[in-house]
């Protein structure tokens, strides 16, 4: 449910557990994201890869 | 032939053995498959549930799965977030674990729910005073995370660390994996709890019914607590199963035998508040409600016997065994032990769904009994197989347990 | 949630149960009125769906004490924090603070079951087929379209006939009202008795005959210390039938004293233990 | 640069991003979960007008007023009406699932058929309604030319003794010259004969249940449905709120803890078929103890104290009966009772106000016991209650309009001078209309069959008669069966031809003073919903038989429709008196019943009675039903008569075909003097060894299943607890002791079997069943209609082992000796 | 290893164009080629012109003073407050009774009178509005107690010449207008779409948040 639907309701609850929802998904795809590009960088050469 | 996918240096048996290793499991996935097929396409009057026993067999496989799952995340923060490095030698089969235990309930779930394409109404229109809900976002999300952590082992094998992406995407994850283990941990205390709360908060259902604290009843903490008690437990059970049957040492024993102190501590802890919680309901809640403790198992095949099962055998007496070091040590003592933990987390899930159900609140309503049909233990089963063939093509292609060469140097040269 | 709503309506029933007859007319008029599919094998109880259930209780003595009676059971509509409500996953059902109705919404309802569970007056009725209505056979000739047939895999339950409330409103717009008045909105259960033992109105409302009835000595609810506070009530001269209504530890249940009865009136001992 | 593997992934992995940024993904999950809500197969009710049309429910003799909601032309919820002076609101649950009988194609016949399949097993052919009603007639042609029209019968099973369509099938068989209408047996018979022997006035049972204060019932189901739901639940409901301000109370006499005798304010079990002898028993207490109305017994009673008749011979009087064989001791004995609570009982019974002792077993729809009814009727005279407030009202039949006589022509003349087959009217059964287990019995006894053409209308006897399927055994033999009924049942099953009639919702037809309520009341049902399919009103068809065979035939049914025949009949009761055909709903017609101010009709001339009865289904008249008043009885003395002189007449009357000892075995009077013709009880002759047949065999019926001709509504199935029909099996209730002694568990399978035949069935243990007994609900194990019915549970009758009831004939079908053995 | 390592290299070369390409592939897809794909198209039985019976000049006898009270000569309520929606053909039948006497020039009249008046079958029209079976709508509420225009929902339709092509929703069966003809979902009138949520929306807006209960709307 986003803050768009006519079912949310503007309380503390659902900040609280939405807020904690998102935030993981946010934690989540950011994580993933942060790897793709650092692994792009690194391909194209703008960043130097750790030998191991 | 499939050698060049083997990790370096392991042996594993012959292509031949392992297609004929995976034969019974793959059957258990056909019935499986068959079955969901039938509840789908016709609807749940395939199996026994009814407005009785509006969860059954499926859900208790659910809750059981995710309960020993717990290994995971919870040796994922014992890992990462505490730093414990003799872990990292068993964090790998706990992940994998983890991720079959969370993604076979996952599945399992949409085929319970009677509209499994109006799922996601879960989400888009979720009731966030239900503790389902909350179930339902840690579970997925969870789940999500876990595949996260699946990958980097994944992209691990022989074959894709040759392309270089793959090798440096994993790598990548794998440096940022603390993140996702303190998500995981985060995640995973909730919907362990949730689902103790599903029950908990049943106020109209004396059996289940619990005081708490705020919004969460007692059986949200009890259910955490027994959950990264028991958790443990499995993995190691997991991991000496792999070693019987492949016939050689995977995991350092410091590995196992931290775990299993561990499990020790917090399985006592869970008894002792578990002990506490029952005799407050008993005392507190039963009576208040018109009803003796006695009065639950007046009727039907339920008897007290396996609340004594669930907490003295199944609780006390594994948590003692792994509290003696030397006990412990002994392989034997130290499989019965997780073996009955593991029993008794089951055992006191059945009790929260099954029984719970099956005892009729309205005085002058009777007790209904309930039996599975072979569609129900199809599609359960089938998850059953489905972990050993994801795990056995897991322990064959991949570096699961990094130690595996160490502690078994002599195999080393007849590897090809 | 846990707000008590007194303002708006709060629409409840009494079920007067020395004059049930068990004759079973609500069930018939309930599923009639709302769409509710028959199977050919509805002898299987755990699976059939009746919105309205009549239970048939016995005060368990031997013959020829033996008495049975019958406790009509629809949805309580639960006034405080319905079990059913807080646990749905997809928001299918809700307490309308302005009727005081539980409602239902099949469309929503993803089929998860949960209220089932958390309902401990079998109020609810899991859609395990589709309903029966084969082709030209001409059972869905009578089907009302002011209630939507259910598909199944979702949980259904009585609404209190609340197409019945909207059919008023509709009534009353049509004549320039806003307001309706007592008797253009009653159950189909409560409109069908033959022994009219079923009364619906609304509580709030001290006009209406059902706020004067629960006041009445004999008046009670089924489960009442779950705390659930049905908008059920029901009436009873006998006290068995009373004491069956909810869970009661030894000692804890103290009979309502019928004066009338107290008298023997009747030179004949009547064999009843309400006397 | 070229398309290889890996730059094929990066496309697809691309497209994967992309795809994401587009409605599509999205919508289409929105959109299948939408597809979801609105399967193609779950039906979608068209919306429509709606509309309320208010019409009479025929499914019972009970005649509720009903209403039923349409949307445009379908109809889809039958309501009951409260501007109906029978039922204030409230039907009863077969009424209320009448919309499956209409609608249900699996049930009903939608066109003329002919037999194509064996008998029985429902195989039919469609035809054209020309050829249906030629095949009939030419057939009933033929027996009148070969002279023998007497080999034509009918059955008719319609609810009110009276109704047109009686009248039509009865004037049909007189015009082709038989005898031979016969009557499904049901409880007005007994009540009728009783009424006519001791009161002289042949109105149907009418009681004041309303008004009582001290309700004696006999064995009366009011919870089970008795003589239909609508009026009398609402009469309970009454009775309960005077109850609870012990004004008034109920006391239900019968073996078992049914809902009747539960809800009571007293249960009084009593071993089955011993109710007469409680009802003397009472009297005698009454007599006894000077509690019986001296008044209204000297001035309006015969044969009360002893007497001496013209030829000088010395009779005993009732009292010196009762006195003599029914004291409390003696009742105690027969009945199982303790004499104390015989004592109280006539005490209280004394003490009331308004007190009423009333008969007909369950639902009423089966005969009861002559000389039992009688018995209750001398109780409620002795304490002098007949025509008074709560009481039993003596009536005459409704004033409906006479229709023409007409000439027989010479055939006919000599049919009807035949002997009927089933003997009733004989010296044997001087009183009885109409002795349909005797037709079956003459069928079956003799070598071919004396009748060639059978009718059936609105009836199926094959499963309601209660004669261990001796009927059913008629009917193979039968060469012609010809059924009207507009439903699949298991007679029309066994029917060469089928001239379906409409279903009730379908028809106009009328309801001839609803089943014992106390002020005459004609209801018209109209038709609700245009006929459905193919199907005729069987009271046209009539007419159309009649003008195709013509002649005389035909000159007795001048008319054109079967309207017409109504407008004759309603304008008997405009000529009778005022009436009204508007019920506002609110003046409760049983409060102000005495008033005796002249009634001022709300119709100004025929038209327009006509018209409203037409539209609003109503004509009545609120008052006491009491005839002339004064002096109500019209007997040969003139008095209300303990000691019978019809009775005596009939005996006496026909000593040529025989000695007095003869004739009272063929009537089956085992007593011998006077007692013969006064109410008495008679210990029945057991047929068989009790040592084989241990148990005693007790139907009992619900009022939430259809038990008469009329199939239950499928909805009916979910009232029924799954102790009462577990998938296809029904219960047989039986006391925990009694099955304790044959090892019995609960629902454990078993053969229930009499003399007749056996049952497969379950046990449901029951405390409140008489131990020694074996309850078996009627109305399941249905043979025909669809799979809602057909093979659910298992029929009673079909091991019911009747015997004859003393002087009526009528079967005694409430004590069959059984055996029970494990299946 | 190491020339196989150096061939992938070369091979990835411009690799970025495929991702580029597939990406760029994919919305084409979503946004353009799957609305045409979702809804089927189908004319109406015959046309039926809005603008001309609801001007006073071509048409007598569609009184009312507002907008709404012509619309509600056609599009009646009930005695009971129930809606009449499409007028059946009886409606019609009370100006065009003669079926061989047109009331106006156009053809599309002579074919309805030849096909539905001359046989008094009724015109199976294809409902633009109508909300699926789960929905209760009482317009009764709306348009006599809450004074809503019927424009609010509906649009002008009262000055439609030609009755625009009925398209449904393959999966759903719904009319496009329920969720509106911006396959994104977004409109910028009150009466381009007609979902849950604007229903909702506009209950808030006027402050009848207690109509968002389920009951009020669903069935």
């Amino acid at each position: 449910m986003t803050p768009f639907s006519f079912e949310w309701l503007w309380n503390v609850e659902y900040f609280i557990f939405f807020g904690f929802l998102y935030l993981a998904l946010t934690v989540i795809g950011c994580g993933l994201v942060f790897a793709a590009i650092k692994t792009a960088l690194q391909l194209m050469g703008f960043m130097r890869e750790r030998h191991f | 032939m499939d050698s060049p996918l083997i990790p370096e240096g392991v042996k594993r048996c012959s292509p031949k053995v392992f297609f004929f290793w995976t034969l019974p499991w793959l059957g258990l996935l056909l019935w499986g498959g068959l079955a969901a097929i039938l509840c789908l396409w016709k609807g749940l009057n395939q199996t026994n549930m009814s407005n009785i026993f509006a969860f059954a067999l499926w859900i208790v496989f659910d809750l059981g799965l995710i309960a020993l799952g717990a290994g995971a995340f919870f040796t994922g923060f014992l890992t990462y977030i505490i730093g414990k490095k003799e872990l990292k030698n068993i964090i790998n089969a706990a992940v994998i674990i983890g991720f079959i235990c969370y993604s076979g309930a996952v599945a399992m779930l949409g085929i319970d729910i009677g509209q499994p394409l109006r799922g996601w109404f879960i989400f888009w229109h979720a009731n966030i005073h239900s503790m389902l809900v909350e179930v339902s976002f840690c579970i997925t999300c969870y789940l999500g995370v876990l595949a996260v952590e699946f990958i980097p082992i994944i992209l691990a094998n022989r074959k894709l660390q040759e392309v270089k992406e793959f090798r440096l995407f994993g790598h990548n994850l794998h440096e940022i994996m603390a993140v996702f283990a303190a998500t995981g941990t985060f995640l995973s205390f909730f919907h362990q709890g949730s689902l103790g709360g599903m029950f908990g908060v049943m106020y109209a259902r004396p059996f289940a019914a619990r005081e708490g604290f705020y919004i969460w009843p007692w059986t949200f903490f009890l259910f955490i607590l027994s959950a990264i008690a028991v958790g443990p437990c499995f993995t190691i059970l997991c991991t000496k199963l792999t070693e019987a049957i492949s016939r050689k040492k995977l995991v350092p024993d410091n590995a196992v035998q931290l775990l299993a102190k561990i499990s020790a501590w917090l399985l006592s802890a869970y008894m002792i508040l578990k002990i506490a919680d029952t005799l407050a309901w008993i005392y507190g809640i039963v009576p208040q409600e018109g009803l003796t403790f006695m009065d639950f198992f007046k009727q039907g095949p339920y008897g007290v016997w396996m609340v004594v099962v669930e907490i003295i055998i199944c609780g006390i007496l594994p948590a003692i065994i792994l509290m003696i070091p030397n006990a412990r040590k002994q392989t034997g003592w130290l499989i019965t032990a997780s073996l009955l933990a593991c029993v008794g987390i089951i055992l006191n899930r059945f009790m929260f769904i099954i029984v719970t159900l099956a005892i009729p609140v309205m005085p002058f309503t009777r007790f209904w009994s309930y039996l599975p049909t072979w569609q129900e233990w199809g599609l359960s089963l089938a998850i059953v197989g489905y972990g050993i063939l994801l795990f056995s093509l897991a322990y064959r292609y991949l570096p699961v347990f990094p130690k595996e060469l160490e502690l078994n140097p002599n195999l080393e040269t007849r590897t090809a | 949630m846990e707000e008590e709503h007194v303002h708006g309506h709060r629409f409840g029933m009494v079920i007067d149960l020395d004059k049930c007859t068990g004759c079973g007319t609500c069930m018939v008029a309930c599923a009639a009125e709302n769409n509710v599919s028959v199977r050919p094998d509805e002898s299987d109880k755990q699976r059939s769906i009746t919105w309205m259930q009549l239970f048939k209780i016995s005060n368990g003595k031997d013959f020829p004490d033996t008495e049975v009676s019958y406790f009509p059971r629809p949805c309580m509509h639960c006034n405080h924090h319905p079990p059913c409500v807080s646990v749905c996953v997809a928001t299918a059902t809700k307490l309308d603070f302005h009727t005081g109705i539980v409602s239902q919404i099949y469309t929503r309802c993803i089929g998860c079951r949960y209220c089932q569970a958390a309902c401990p007056y079998q109020a609810r009725y899991f859609n395990w087929w589709d309903g029966y209505f084969p082709k030209g056979k001409g059972l869905d000739r009578y089907l009302s379209p002011e209630v939507s047939p259910r598909m199944r895999g979702v949980v259904e339950k009585c609404t209190f006939c609340h197409h019945r409330l909207m059919r008023a409103k509709n009534q009353a717009y049509a004549e320039d009202r806003r307001e309706i008045e007592e008797d253009e909105y009653v159950t189909a259960c409560a409109e069908a008795c033959p022994a009219q033992a079923i009364t619906f109105g609304d509580l709030n409302n001290p006009e209406h005959k059902v706020s004067q009835l629960i006041k009445h000595p004999f008046a009670f609810r089924l489960l009442d210390r779950l705390g659930t506070e049905p908008k059920v009530y029901y009436l009873s001269s006998r006290d068995w039938i009373r004491r069956l209504a909810d869970n009661f530890l030894p000692g804890e249940y103290h009979p309502v004293v019928n004066k009338n009865w107290m008298e023997r009136e009747w030179s004949t001992k009547p064999g009843r233990d309400t006397f | 640069m070229e398309l290889n593997r890996r730059n094929f992934v990066k496309l697809l992995v691309g497209g994967a991003v992309g795809i994401q940024l587009t409605p599509l993904p999205w919508k289409l999950t929105d959109d299948i979960a939408i597809w979801t809500q609105n399967w193609p197969w779950v039906p979608v009710p068209p919306a429509g007008a709606f509309d309320s049309v208010k019409s009479v429910c025929s499914l019972c003799p009970g005649g509720c007023g009903i209403a039923v909601r349409k949307v445009d032309e379908r109809a889809v919820k039958i309501e009951g009406r409260t501007d109906y002076p029978v039922n204030p609101g409230g039907i009863c649950p077969i009424g209320m699932g009448g919309l499956q009988l209409l609608y249900d194609k699996d049930i009903r016949f939608t066109r003329p058929m002919k037999r194509v399949g064996p008998r029985g097993a429902g195989v039919f052919q469609d035809i054209s309604w020309e050829e249906a009603i030629g095949t009939l007639c030419s057939r009933i042609s033929d027996l009148r030319s070969q002279g023998k029209p007497e080999a034509l019968a009918a059955v008719d099973g319609s609810y009110m003794r009276g109704s047109t369509m009686s009248l039509l099938i009865e004037r049909l068989l007189k015009a082709i010259g038989s005898p031979n209408y016969l009557r499904t047996p049901s409880f007005e018979d007994t009540y009728q004969m009783t009424s006519t022997l001791m009161t002289g006035r042949e109105g149907p049972l009418a009681c004041d249940l309303e008004n009582s204060d001290f309700v004696l019932s006999f064995g009366c189901g009011f919870l089970e449905g008795w003589e239909g739901a609508g009026r009398i639940l609402n009469a309970w409901t009454i009775l309960r709120d005077k109850a609870l301000s012990k004004k008034a109370k109920v006391v239900q006499i019968e073996s078992r803890a049914s809902n009747t005798a539960s809800k009571a304010d007293l249960w009084v079990p009593i071993k089955p078929q011993t109710e007469a002898a409680l009802a003397l028993g009472i009297s005698h207490v009454l007599v006894k103890e000077g509690l019986y109305n001296r008044k209204f017994v000297e001035e309006q009673c015969f044969g009360f104290d002893d007497w001496t008749s013209s030829d000088g011979k010395e009779h005993i009087g009732f009292k010196t009966l009762l006195l003599k064989k029914y004291g409390p001791e003696q009742v105690a004995q027969i009945t199982g009772l303790k004499p104390s609570r015989i004592v109280s009982l006539a005490v209280d019974f004394a003490k009331a106000k308004a007190p009423v002792a009333l008969f007909g077993k369950e639902k009423g729809d089966l005969n009861g016991s002559l000389y039992e009814c009688m018995s209750i009727m001398a109780l409620n005279a002795l304490a002098g209650k007949l025509n008074q407030p709560g009481g039993i009202l003596i009536s005459d039949p409704l004033p409906l309009g006479i229709l023409p006589d007409f000439q027989q022509d010479p055939v006919a003349l000599a049919g009807n001078s035949k002997p009927r087959l089933d003997g009733a009217g004989s010296p044997s059964y001087p009183f009885t209309r109409s002795l349909i287990n005797n037709f079956a019995d003459t069928v079956s006894g003799s070598g071919d069959s004396p009748v060639d053409t059978l009718m059936v209308f609105s009836s199926n006897p094959a499963f309601t008669l209660p004669d261990g399927g001796r009927f059913k055994k008629a009917l193979e033999k039968i060469p012609f069966i010809v059924s009207f009924s507009p439903f699949r049942d298991e007679t029309a099953f066994m029917a060469d031809l089928i001239l379906p009639n409409h279903t009730y919702l379908e028809k106009m037809d009328d309801v001839v003073w609803p089943a014992a309520l106390q002020f005459p009341l004609y209801g018209l049902s109209r038709p609700v919903v245009k006929p459905l399919y193919d199907t005729r009103h069987s009271g046209d068809v009539i007419l159309q038989i009649a003008k195709k065979l013509g002649n005389t035939i035909g000159d007795a049914f001048p008319w054109g429709a079967y309207e017409d025949v109504l407008k004759i009949r309603a304008m008997g009761l405009f000529k009778s008196g005022p009436g009204l055909v508007h019920y506002d709903g609110k003046t409760q017609t049983w409060e102000d019943l005495q008033v005796k101010t002249a009634l001022k009709p709300d119709y100004k001339d025929f038209d327009e009675l006509w018209k409203t009865l037409k539209s609003n289904g109503l004509w009545y008249r609120p008052q006491y039903a009491t005839g002339a008043g004064q002096d109500p009885f019209k007997t040969p003395t003139g008095r209300f008569e303990f000691y019978n002189s019809r009775i005596e007449q009939a005996v006496s009357g026909n000593t040529r075909n025989g000695s007095r000892e003869e004739i009272l075995d063929a009537m089956g009077i085992h007593v011998r003097g006077d007692e013969v013709f006064m109410p008495h009880y008679e210990k029945p002759a057991i047929p068989v060894k009790s040592s084989d047949y241990p148990l005693q065999l007790v139907p009992y019926e619900l009022i939430n299943l259809a038990t008469s001709w009329t199939p239950s509504p499928p909805f009916l199935m979910k009232t029924l607890y799954d102790n009462e029909l577990l998938k296809d099996t029904s219960f047989a209730e039986i006391h925990p002791r009694t099955a304790a002694e044959y090892h019995l568990k609960d629902a454990q399978r078993v053969w229930i079997e009499s003399p007749s035949g056996k049952v497969n069935v379950r046990i449901a243990l029951f405390e409140g069943a008489m131990p020694g007994m074996v309850y078996l609900p009627l109305g399941l194990g249905h043979s025909a209609y669809d799979e809602f019915l057909r093979g659910k549970g298992s029929n009673p009758n079909d091991i019911i082992h009747p015997s004859k009831d003393p002087l009526s004939g009528m079967p005694v079908w409430w004590n069959t000796p059984v055996r029970i053995t494990k299946a | 290893m190491e020339n196989r390592a150096k061939s992938s290299e070369k091979a990835n070369k411009g690799g970025w164009i495929f991702l580029l390409l597939g990406f760029i592939g994919a919305l084409i897809v979503g946004w353009v080629i799957f609305p045409m794909v979702l809804y089927s198209k189908q004319p109406q039985p015959i046309n039926f012109s809005h603008a001309i019976h609801l001007n006073p000049d071509k048409v007598d006898g569609i009184e009312g003073d507002t907008e709404v009270e012509r619309c509600e000569y056609c599009h009646a309520f009930r005695d009971d407050g129930t809606f009449v929606g499409i007028p059946k053909l009886g409606k019609c039948m009370e100006c065009h009774d003669d079926p061989d006497s047109p009331l106006g020039e156009s053809p599309e009249e002579v074919k309805f009178l030849k096909k539905y008046v001359a046989t008094e079958t009724q015109v199976p029209w294809l409902s633009y509005y109508k909300q699926p079976e789960c929905v209760y709508f009482s317009h009764i509420a709306h348009v006599k107690m809450g004074k809503e225009a019927c424009k609010t929902c509906h649009g002008d339709f009262g000055h439609h010449t030609r009755l625009p092509l009925y398209e449904a929703n393959r999966i759903t069966g719904y009319s496009i207008y329920i969720w509106g003809k911006n396959i994104s979902g977004y409109g910028k009138n009150t009466w381009d779409s007609m979902k849950m949520d604007d229903c909702a929306d506009c209950h808030t807006k006027t402050g009848h948040e207690e109509n968002n209960a389920c009951f009020v709307c669903h069935k």
